[in-house]
């Protein structure tokens, strides 16, 4: 009821582990694997990067706010720290670079994993990211560059902040395998008190609730214009926003920033998406773009 | 502002924190960086100078504004029989639990050391303490865990035991415990780096998947392993 | 305390009610002119507008979700309705247009008007608004020829679903009196019992809560590029929230979704803003801009 | 579904709405458009064909999904002597209230007018009721204002006076009570054309800036002018 295929990836249900969350150990990768269809990394690039100083992720009233800057291990090492991943679910590496052949060379290192995400919408980090996303050529030169080095689907995520549709066709045309969308949102945050914006990079990403409505509308406008699989993220907290994204498009979702409120959340959502689609009579798969029909 | 060596000092808050023993903050020095500390009581924390900010901390007159989020995490529990294990600024969140403890009529027995009798911090604020120090200024010459032994604690006078403390540290009592089998009774109070304090960022998780800043920083003994 | 200054106009707040709420008759407008420095109306056009049918409007988790469609009746049934506007403060009148033609005939219809706000943003409207503020070249030539047919200041409001510095660049050129920050962002939401888009409109635009921290970001980036007056809109529900605002570069603020929780808003927010001035000794000029500086 | 003649029907929800009399919810006929209708009862609304939407409502067979939000609005309040004045479909809101008054233990008088025996709906579950019809075909023949003078009613009797109905017929009982210096002690729930029904959109505000959907539907007399 809840088997969904993206590509050749066959994953046992559509919940995945979003990038950036939890994504940086096997350890919390191994206890999201229990429930998840697939975890995704945080993203890893060549070398490794600092990030930025805290305060680099706050909560408030409708969701987070987060600048970490892509804070990882050299690929090497993460490579090193990803092999104790438990296999329970399918692992998904996501990258960060700024020319095709690191993207390729990532592809190398990482060979043991069942697909890629290509970060092409990171808002904060300087020549990464979502400035590589704005270039469309770019973009079309990455993904060729690693669906040579690869058979593994490719995935790339997108941002709102740019016109996603266009880019979204930029990466069908080049092979890739899904579109994930949305990441977060440009955004920033003040405090009144010291009269100074609290993110140590001024400003970060918006994620969670806030950003629902937002990555629903992007889901349902790439699902409209490109013909492979759409993977919705952004906002989702509960087994009702993941049924919003499946009849928006998505044949799979990503969480994130539900996180917050509970480690057991993917657990939570899906006990709620099988009581709808048992109600329902349909399988997840056939909810998929269902709004879109009239 | 309380400076109680070069390298410590406890930062008095103007408002109290809604909170419980053994949990933290993240205390945002402004021009310097956003770090976790443990309270020492509803409204301080105590801080030992280690890095650029600890320092920075440490220095600061009284009167300064820092940005506060939390309180964050698990607190330690109840017992009526308490034995707390304290090394060094671990004391810390081990001060804000003794007080808590005795307010609610709790018998405790504090173990503490410390690198020398200078670093030694609320000694007069505990009723029966046992000192020791590396550097033998004060007390047992030797670390905490060797006073222990040396004392021949029975550890089934106790209900619960609460430890905080350098890694090292944390490690031998983790050992003794689970050798006296007795580490499901046991609290440790556990350091990582941290990013956002709240779950997400995935920089403190243990081997195990548990997250410091949420499941922690207080675990059972019984799910670490060292 | 409170004063400030927009172009040729002087407010004796910076508290304005934002286009589209509660701004198509007289009677909320008189209402709304007893606290605020100035109202704006709902954006008119030369020929009337049904607009979208219901539901058009709805409240979520985090701020509110509309695709009204521009609804308003035709230029000059309008001015008649705005003869009854009490004047207690200024009155801005909102224009929609799709040339420079349809805006410089507007600005005469309206000549009572005390500023011109230009709806370069709303995001659901064909060929007006967002789509209309897209094009930089268009927008040069809106701007230029309703400055030829009035000495009164004239703002530009824009959206975050574009290049928004690129495009207050473009306005300041074409001397524009201000840039009003932000329209509603792009979203949607789905009925999941009835599988359906909720909107009669399928998509519409997000205002709330939700959209603060977006907000606050292009407010940010404008007053860093340009320096015309920057006037912040969306989110803004409570004095702190104006006080982050101004501390990012805005000279004044529009509130509008969150009328939805009080018809008092703005007194509300006067009181609040009044006591953190005075506490900090500050007018609200001087927090203009002021967390840009180190 | 209980369909009361061609042009009237009650549409029962499967629902309970926690709501009071004189609120009403968003209604959204899929495939049509989405309206605001007084609730008749908590789990029903009573619609009249006067346009695409409700005539597609009032011809549905039952089952049907329908949209809603709500409840909205200011309700009527609560009075120990009440009269109620309606006027057409604007008994729905009033049926509600009357119910809900005498559970409370009101003593509850209703003057009723419709166009024909026909359009006069809930008739059966009032015990002290008053009827006109405009055609004579029940009860006195005319308007409900009519009838209330012929009978001569002494408004000092009740405590307060309720009104729904078509906008000629709220303005001669305004006028009335106006007269009789009673506008204070009157609540009429008005109608206007409708988009948010949360407060936003301006659509229903009345001359003085009053909201029908916040500060509405129900008013008291004093609060508007016709």
């Amino acid at each position: 009821m809840l088997e969904v295929e993206l590509s050749n990836l066959r994953l046992r249900n559509p919940i995945m582990l979003a990038s950036g969350i939890l994504g940086s150990h096997a350890g919390s990768l191994n206890r999201i694997a229990e429930h998840a269809g697939a975890v995704v990394t945080k993203s890893v690039g060549l070398e490794g990067r600092e990030g930025y100083k805290n305060p680099c992720v706050i909560s408030w009233e409708c969701g987070i706010l987060n600048a970490v800057g892509l804070a990882s291990p050299p690929a090497k090492e993460f490579a090193r720290e990803l092999k104790m991943f438990n296999g329970a679910c399918p692992l998904i590496v996501s990258f960060f670079g700024s020319n095709p052949e690191e993207f390729a060379e990532l592809v190398k290192i990482f060979d043991f994993a069942n697909a890629f995400e290509l970060n092409l919408s990171c808002p904060h980090a300087k020549g990464l990211g979502l400035e590589i996303g704005r270039d469309f050529d770019l973009v079309y030169e990455i993904i060729r560059a690693v669906k040579r080095n690869t058979d593994k689907p490719v995935f790339a995520k997108v941002s709102a902040n740019l016109d996603y549709v266009e880019l979204a066709k930029v990466c069908e045309s080049a092979k890739a395998d899904g579109i994930v969308a949305i990441n977060t949102v440009r955004g920033m945050a003040i405090d009144i008190v010291s009269k100074r914006p609290i993110l140590s990079n001024v400003s970060g990403g918006v994620s969670g609730k806030a950003i629902k409505p937002i990555a629903l509308k992007c889901v349902w406008d790439i699902y409209e214009e490109v013909s492979i699989p759409v993977i919705g993220c952004g906002g989702i907290s509960n087994w009702k926003d993941v049924v919003e994204f499946a009849l928006a498009g998505a044949r799979a979702v990503q969480i994130g920033s539900a996180f917050y409120y509970s480690y057991d959340v993917i657990k939570n959502i899906l006990e709620g998406l099988e009581s709808y689609l048992r109600i329902n009579g349909v399988s997840f798969d056939e909810l998929v773009g269902l709004a879109h029909k009239r | 502002m309380v400076r109680h060596c070069d390298s410590i000092a406890t930062l008095v808050f103007e408002k109290s924190i809604r909170s419980y023993p053994g949990q933290f903050v993240m205390l945002n020095v402004f021009d310097y960086e956003e770090i976790p500390l443990s309270l020492s009581s509803p409204n301080s924390v105590t801080v030992k100078a280690v890095g650029e900010t600890t320092r920075a901390l440490v220095n600061f007159k009284g009167g300064e504004i820092v940005g506060i989020r939390g309180p964050f995490g698990r607190p330690f529990s109840y017992s009526k029989r308490a034995l707390i294990v304290a090394g060094g600024i671990g004391i810390a969140p081990l001060r804000y639990l003794y007080h808590w403890l005795r307010e609610r009529n709790a018998e405790v027995t504090v173990f503490y050391g410390a690198r020398s009798k200078e670093e030694l911090v609320f000694l007069d604020e505990f009723e029966e303490v046992h000192v020791s120090t590396d550097d033998g200024s004060y007390g047992y010459r030797g670390n905490v865990i060797q006073l222990l032994i040396k004392e021949n604690v029975d550890f089934n006078d106790f209900e619960r035991v609460y430890c905080c403390g350098p890694p090292i540290m944390l490690k031998s009592l983790y050992e003794l415990l689970n050798k006296k089998k007795i580490l499901k009774r046991a609290e440790f109070s556990v350091e990582r780096y941290m990013r956002c304090g709240i779950g997400l960022c995935g920089s403190c998780v243990l081997e195990n998947g548990l997250r410091v800043c949420r499941e922690g920083p207080v675990f059972r003994g019984d799910e670490l392993t060292f």
